[in-house]
């Protein structure tokens, strides 16, 4: 049987990019933009092509997977890499909600970039996020895959700074971008050292799985499990820096400086969760890293509680958002970490449609209120925006856990695997989990209650324009809505549907398998933990509704839309942390600058200055006199001559 | 007691120096045209000093070539002589150290 | 023939420029461009046809010396490839210098044709003599140049470029001519036989007056200090020649001369290799201080110039590729940034970078290449400057993570300053008003583009570059000479006497350094005393050379065994051309 | 014997109207012992047996060249400089050095090995003349050489001319060196 070539998966998104590059390079010249109809179609059309053929390529797809070594990339002595294609269940699945969640998005932005300069530019972009996104998770070895991980990287500095001529926007961008650079050197290094420990086939995922394969064959584990690690740690760093963990999350809440879609494509569905992704991606060897395992879930579990509460004090709607997206984040690190990573990239899918339709919705909302983000100025929003708020309390439910909703199935599900995976950490890590739960909760349901409950807290002129979105930025909400109810029911443990799991597990069973055999599983009944899960959930929301429902919200002082007081320093304490490093840095370019330079060049200088004032003495003897020059000439030949002489040179 | 040709030698040297001396050390530029031509004779001499060392066919030449420095040095003294008059009427002196227009 | 032409022949175009008149800067510049494509064009031939070389003239003789010096020239893949560079970025310079010099472009164009014949001298030359000539011959048209069109200081700056990079060379010359009375030519294997006779102490001076010369020239950290203030008074279009071509005539000379000749040991290699590290980090962070934006990619240039100079003594056996690669992916974006630094200092009227912005609102073209080439500075995966730093951290991880945690330290902080470059150009609302300059033409557009999709292609296939290497695996420019027969003996050793101990175990730490392990070494050692016995020098080095290939390939399957039975930390594959270099230094 | 006495006398007087030269102030004064030294000097060559250089000597030195020296001298009656001194600081510097100089040639030349040759031909008019023109023996050599030097001689004359009449204050001059 024959398939789709895989490279059409991410030719379409690339054709796209070129397209609308061009139009947007040759229109930029022009009074008027290029027509948002053409652009928009093109923009549309190409993630969807690409959506279709992942489709096609999901149902046909045999269960191995399949392969497509396009042509070789690099090839020098140590070092061999090829370009090709890996498509499995993993990929599959990640392929499927980014191409599909992508087309929606980019559908919305139709309706959201309106009117905007350089409508052809953010789709432009919006392609070539795409294209690095599918190369990031269509790759078949980590070289390619960093290729895509710089990639969206890149994109996400260009789109966070599209509105450019806003410095702070550009300031976010440059945060972003090189956060997330320190993470991908991690992913650079780890790299290398893969290439050290087994050459450049190592680089391959199956060449990776076939080497850990081999170890385990030749009971050779102790002697590769050092470097290995290492390798792993350097990864993880990669993954945090991409996924907004601890420590490198602080970029994530800032780069909501960039249009809303963008927030929901990038920072909220797709981007963020390649960490996750490659986690799982290399779950076989990860599986035999214990220490870097355990790593990862406090790393998880820390970023969890952390951006959850951060998530409460935030007045800036994006920023909640952001917030909770990290904290999610951090449930699947949590996941990751005791290797249950089918739960942990089914919470990804899960989220994708979630946390898109909350962005979407949030969107939305900032859209009927001409460019207001701070959601004390908002309220009562319900009356007039009747089709976004439903989605977004459609949203708000899956992302609580409300039952049968779609983050009820899957944070349940890591719940569950985070409580058995061990005897001591498990119960604690679940704890955590637990009450981040609550929180997140609350504070999703402070979001709701003030945008859209209560009474309408901006000013009276606005009021009267808020009015619902068009209906090309309602139809993807309306579907990733749905997505948020159902898309849980593809693997729903408790009713016993395991569809999801069973997609995946010929690619990460066997190393859940592998960490399972060392750790053993007490096995308990998931009701309980649905049970827990559905309390924590109706908990938080409760709360939220006791203190947030009745309780006068402050009216905006300033413009301002950072969080007041303390709150700052709370938030931002990781901030304050890179400052040091940034100060650092500062200091050492500074001493560079200013002492270094100004030594050598004074040492250079004087070298100079000791040269003119040499020959500025030897130009003195240069006299205007004739005759004492030839005064001088003549002794000095009569100098040489005595010197001859009475050296016994003539005799 | 014979003459040596060594003393042919030894006069010229002592004329030479003499008129280098002069050449330089004067400031007056006649006395300085004049230790030229000093020295230009003292070399003269040297020639044909030497000259009377050698055996018959070589000695013709150091007693030729004289005959055409002492008319090069005629040219000299005629031009030296020319510019000698002009500068002076330039700059009515005859101190060669005035002269340093151009300087270097 | 080509080889000649693309020495000799820019010499002639600039003789032919003379003839254009003075004030038609139209009819000159076409001219010249049309020049320019031909030599690229016959670059781009060099690099397809492969290695190639003249047949040997005798040029002269030095005093003293004991044999003739050659006019002789011969590409290999490193060779060319900077040619390409300096062709290519000349004729670029020649397009983007259009809109700048005004009336004057016949003299500039006169100027850039004699650098880039000094250029491709220099990294054609195989004897050098010829070599030092063209080094050296470089630094006067670009000074004169500088002078000639340079910024406000420009004759400070001309004066700091020359004397330094002349000063800096001056031992060099000693060393070369002190060298050339022991040497039978001037080639480089008989230099490396002649090397090997002198005692440790000179062996080091020699060897520290040529490293002078090429970290002088590349710039290496403590003499850099002709670099910035030349690059920033240099009109831009020479300065992107100068970072784009001429300074990897540093790099190319520690590679093709400095390498082959010296017998290195340790302490040199890793303090070499240290230096450079130290250099790219030392740039970067200036960089982070940079206001003036040609002074930014001044200093971005020696950051990437010590990592290559790090990648170099790494000695890996990747090195050569990783290094070539990182070369031209810096030579072009550099370039390219420079070129775009020139457009934006001609808009906005200063170099000042705190003081543009916004330029993507008023020139979106100009903007999109700005980012583009910004982005592709920052070695993103997909451009060539991602394969080459990826293959140098590689080279720099086999000699331990220290190296390469610097070397990505270093990645982290051209990130920072590119990007802070970029948004202060380009992003924002602009600073100052500004009478606006001419914007980037058509013609330059397209040549800019051009090179960034150069980049783009080496990037997604950098066999383009790396493939055109074979500089070891064919014959050496003395092989060469020795099969034209110069005069018989000229390439073999005076005195062919047979290893004494003291060499064997000399022979035996190079290898231990380049990476062998112990029973390759002993295995190699037990071969090279057994070829003793046979006498034929000729036979010996045939013999050492096939033995070592198939030792190496030997080496090679035991590799991929190790690979497979995962021996921990396998013993990297042997590096092929080194061996057959130290080998034949050791002979 | 008697060609030694003859020499020393010679010598002395030309060693002693040198140092006249050297010490006399007015320049005429110093030409007159220049001729005196001069004529000594041809004494010198008719001892050593070259009389042809001798009669040259006198006629063209001490005769027409001094001649012009006095003539230029009393031409201009400024030469008789009384605000230049006669030595300077140069002065005393120079002297040392070349006698040191002249003593160390001395010393140089007092150890080579110099005789007579008996065999040496008298340079009389015949033998100078037949060297000087007789092409068919000695080559074209020296004949080439006096003719080149009659021109330069001719050329000289021009240029002394040129020289001195240039600035005897013509209009046209001036105006020519102002174009300049």
């Amino acid at each position: 049987m024959t398939y789709l070539p895989l490279w059409f998966i991410p030719l379409f998104p690339l054709i796209g990019t070129i397209l609308l590059g061009t139009i947007a390079v040759v229109s930029s010249g022009a009074k008027k933009g290029p027509s948002e109809g053409l652009v928009g179609t093109l923009a549309v059309l190409f993630p969807a092509l690409s959506f279709a053929v992942v489709a096609i390529l999901a149902c046909t797809m045999p269960e191995a997977g399949l392969r497509e070594t396009l042509c070789n990339w690099i090839d020098i002595p140590l070092f061999r890499a090829d370009i090709g294609f890996l498509f499995d269940g993993l990929s599959r699945i990640m392929l499927l909600f980014v191409t599909g969640i992508g087309s929606l998005i980019a559908m919305y932005s139709i309706g959201y970039m309106h009117g905007d300069r350089g409508f052809a530019r953010f789709f432009a972009y919006i392609n070539l996020f795409l294209f690095s996104m599918i190369v990031l998770v269509l790759a078949d070895s980590l070289l390619l895959t960093f290729l895509g991980w710089e990639g969206v990287g890149l994109c996400s500095y260009l789109l966070i700074g599209f509105w450019n001529q806003d410095i702070k926007n550009c300031k976010a961008a440059n945060k972003a971008f090189i956060v997330n650079r320190v993470g991908d050197v991690g992913f650079l290094l780890g790299m290398l050292t893969l290439v050290t420990i087994g050459g450049s086939s190592i680089l391959n995922y199956d060449g990776l799985a076939a080497f850990i394969k081999m170890i385990f064959g030749a009971n050779m584990v102790s002697e590769v499990v050092l470097p290995l690690s290492l390798a792993g740690a350097l990864i993880f760093i990669g993954c945090t820096g991409k996924s907004a963990q601890i420590p490198l999350l602080t970029w994530l809440p800032d780069a909501m400086a960039g249009p809303t879609p963008v927030s929901a494509l990038i920072h909220a569905a797709t981007m963020v969760t390649s960490g996750v992704y490659l986690l799982a991606r290399l779950g076989l060897m990860f599986s035999m890293l214990d220490q870097v395992l355990l790593v990862i879930t406090f790393v998880g579990m820390f970023t969890a509680l952390w951006a959850a509460i951060a998530g409460l004090l935030q007045n800036d709607i994006k920023k909640v958002l952001a917030y909770s997206t990290i904290s999610q984040l951090g449930y699947m690190f949590m996941a990751a970490g005791v290797c249950a990573f089918d739960a942990s990239i089914f919470h990804v899918f899960t989220h994708a449609f979630f946390k898109a339709a909350l962005f979407l919705g949030a969107g939305a909302v900032i859209h009927a209120l001409a460019g207001e983000q701070d959601m004390r100025r908002m309220g009562g929003l319900i009356n007039k925006t009747p089709v976004t708020a439903c989605v977004m309390i459609f949203a708000f439910l899956a992302i609580v856990g409300f039952p049968g909703f779609a983050g009820f199935w899957s944070k349940d599900l890591i719940l569950e695997r985070l409580f058995v995976s061990g005897p001591i950490v498990g119960p604690l890590v679940y704890v955590v989990g637990l009450a981040t739960a609550v929180i997140t909760a609350v504070y999703m349901g402070r979001l709701i209650i003030m945008t859209f409950f209560g009474k309408y807290r901006g000013s009276k002129e606005s009021e009267e324009h808020i009015h619902e979105a068009p209906a090309v930025m309602l139809f993807p909400m309306v579907i990733l809505a749905f997505g948020a109810i159902f898309s849980g029911y593809l693997w729903a443990d408790s009713i016993g549907i395991t569809f999801f799991r069973d997609s995946m597990a010929s690619v990460v069973g066997e190393a859940q398998a592998l960490y399972a055999a060392s750790n053993a599983v007490s096995h308990v009944n998931p009701v309980i933990f649905a049970a827990l899960g559905t309390v924590a959930a109706l908990g938080g929301m409760f709360i939220a509704w006791k203190v947030f429902g009745h309780a006068r919200i402050i009216g905006v002082k300033g413009a301002s839309t950072v969080p007041e007081g303390s709150a700052a320093s709370w938030t931002f304490l990781w901030d304050y942390i890179h400052c040091a490093f940034i100060a650092g840095v500062n200091i050492l370019a500074w001493f560079c600058d200013v002492v270094v330079e100004k030594v050598l060049q004074a040492i250079q200088w004087t070298l100079a200055a000791i040269v003119e004032i040499l020959g500025d003495g030897a130009s003195v003897l240069q006299v205007r006199k004739v005759r004492l020059q030839l005064a001088f000439s003549i002794a000095g030949v009569a100098l040489l001559v005595m010197l001859v002489v009475f050296s016994g040179g003539l005799v | 007691m014979e003459l040596q040709a060594m003393y042919i030698q030894v006069l010229a040297l002592v004329i030479f120096a003499i008129g280098i001396i002069v050449a330089i050390s004067r400031r007056n530029l006649f006395f300085v045209l004049m230790g030229v031509e000093l020295a230009l004779n003292a070399v003269n001499l040297s020639f044909v000093g030497f000259a009377k060392t050698l055996p018959a066919e070589a000695s013709i030449t150091g007693q030729i070539v004289p005959l055409f420095s002492i008319a090069v040095a005629a040219a000299e003294a005629c031009v030296g002589f020319a510019m000698v008059i002009m500068i002076f009427r330039n700059k009515e002196s005859v101190d060669a150290d005035s002269y340093s227009d151009m300087k270097g | 023939m080509l080889l000649h032409l693309l020495v000799i022949a820019p010499f002639v175009a600039a003789i032919l420029m003379v003839l254009n008149s003075r004030d038609d800067s139209n009819s000159s510049s076409r001219m010249a461009i049309l020049m320019g494509v031909a030599f690229a064009v016959m670059s781009v031939a060099l690099i397809v046809t492969g290695n190639q070389a003249t047949a040997p003239m005798e040029w002269f003789h030095i005093p003293g010396t004991r044999g003739p010096v050659y006019y002789y020239l011969y590409a290999h893949g490193l060779g060319s490839w900077m040619v390409f560079l300096s062709c290519g970025l000349s004729l670029v310079a020649l397009i983007s210098a259009r809109s700048t010099t005004g009336k004057n472009y016949r003299n500039f164009a006169i100027g850039i044709f004699a650098l880039m014949g000094a250029m491709n001298g220099t990294f054609l030359a195989a004897d050098a003599v010829l070599f030092f000539f063209f080094f050296e011959a470089m630094v006067i048209p670009a000074a004169i140049l500088i002078a000639g069109f340079g910024g406000e200081k420009r004759i400070t700056a001309a004066l700091t470029f020359a004397i330094y990079t002349l000063v800096g060379s001056a031992p060099m010359m000693v060393a070369l001519w002190y060298l050339l009375t022991i040497a039978d030519n001037s080639l480089l294997l008989s230099m490396a036989v002649a090397i090997q006779s002198l005692p440790a102490e000179h062996q080091a001076l020699v060897l520290l007056s040529f490293l002078l010369a090429f970290l002088v020239k590349t710039p290496i950290f403590p003499f850099h200090g002709w670099q910035a203030i030349t690059y920033s008074e240099a009109p831009a279009p020479l300065s992107a020649i100068l970072t784009g071509a001429m300074s990897k005539a540093g790099v190319f000379g520690f590679i093709a001369w400095v390498l082959p000749i010296f017998p290195l040991n340790l302490n040199y290699i890793s303090g070499l290799m240290w230096l450079g590290l130290l250099t790219a980090v030392y740039g970067a962070l200036m960089a982070l201080r940079a206001t003036d934006g040609k002074r930014l990619l001044a200093y971005s240039s020696m950051s990437h110039l010590g990592f290559a100079v790090a990648g170099v003594f790494s000695l890996s056996e990747a090195m050569l590729p990783a290094v070539l690669v990182l070369l031209v992916a810096h030579g072009i974006s550099a370039g390219v940034q420079y070129f775009l630094m020139g457009v934006a200092e001609r808009m906005t009227g200063t170099r000042d970078i705190t003081e543009m912005g916004g330029l993507s609102g008023k020139n979106p073209v100009f903007s999109f290449l700005f980012g583009t080439a910004g982005v592709m500075a920052l070695a993103v995966p997909g451009t060539a400057g991602f394969v080459g730093e990826f293959t140098v951290l590689l080279s720099l991880w086999d000699l331990g993570p220290l190296p390469a945690l610097v070397g990505g330290f270093c990645l982290i902080l051209s990130a920072t300053y590119v990007l802070r470059f970029i948004q202060k150009v380009i992003f924002g609302k602009p600073a100052r008003e500004y009478q606006e300059g001419t914007r980037t033409t058509a013609l330059e557009g397209v040549a800019f583009g051009s090179m960034l999709v150069l980049l783009l292609a080496f990037g997604l296939h950098p066999a383009f570059v790396t493939n055109s290497l074979h500089l070891f695996d064919e014959a050496t420019p003395e092989e060469t000479a020795a099969a034209e027969s110069l005069e018989g003996a000229t390439a073999a050793p005076a005195d062919e006497h047979p290893m004494t101990e003291d060499e064997l175990r000399e022979l035996d730490s190079t290898l231990a350094a380049s990476g062998f392990s112990e029973e390759e070494r002993a295995a190699l050692m037990a071969q090279i005393r057994s070829m003793e016995e046979t006498d034929s020098a000729a036979v010996q080095d045939s013999a050492v050379v096939d033995s070592l290939a198939t030792d190496s390939s030997s080496a090679t399957d035991t590799g991929s065994v190790v690979d497979t039975t995962v021996a921990a930390a396998a013993p990297e594959t042997p590096a092929v051309e080194t061996e057959k270099t130290e080998a034949s230094e050791n002979e | 014997m008697l060609a030694l006495v003859y020499f020393i006398i010679l010598a002395v007087i030309a060693v002693g109207a040198a140092l006249c030269v050297l010490l006399s102030r007015h320049p005429l004064y110093g030409a007159l012992s220049l001729i005196v030294s001069m004529v000594s000097l041809a004494g010198i060559y008719g001892l050593v047996g070259s009389p042809f250089l001798g009669v040259v000597q006198i006629m063209v030195y001490a005769g027409a060249i001094m001649m012009l020296v006095t003539f230029v001298i009393m031409v201009l009656n400024g030469a008789k400089d009384k605000r230049t001194p006669m030595f300077d600081g140069v002065s005393f510097f120079i002297i040392p050095s070349v006698i040191v100089l002249a003593a160390m040639v001395g010393f140089a030349l007092m150890r080579a090995p110099l005789a007579f040759d008996s065999a040496t031909v008298v340079g009389s008019v015949k033998v100078t003349s037949e060297t000087l023109f007789n092409m068919a023996s000695t080559g074209p050599g020296y004949f080439l050489l006096f003719e080149v030097i009659g021109v330069l001689l001719l050329s000289a004359m021009v240029a002394a001319i040129f020289l001195a009449k240039r600035h005897l204050g013509s209009v046209i001059t001036d105006n020519t060196e102002e174009k300049h």
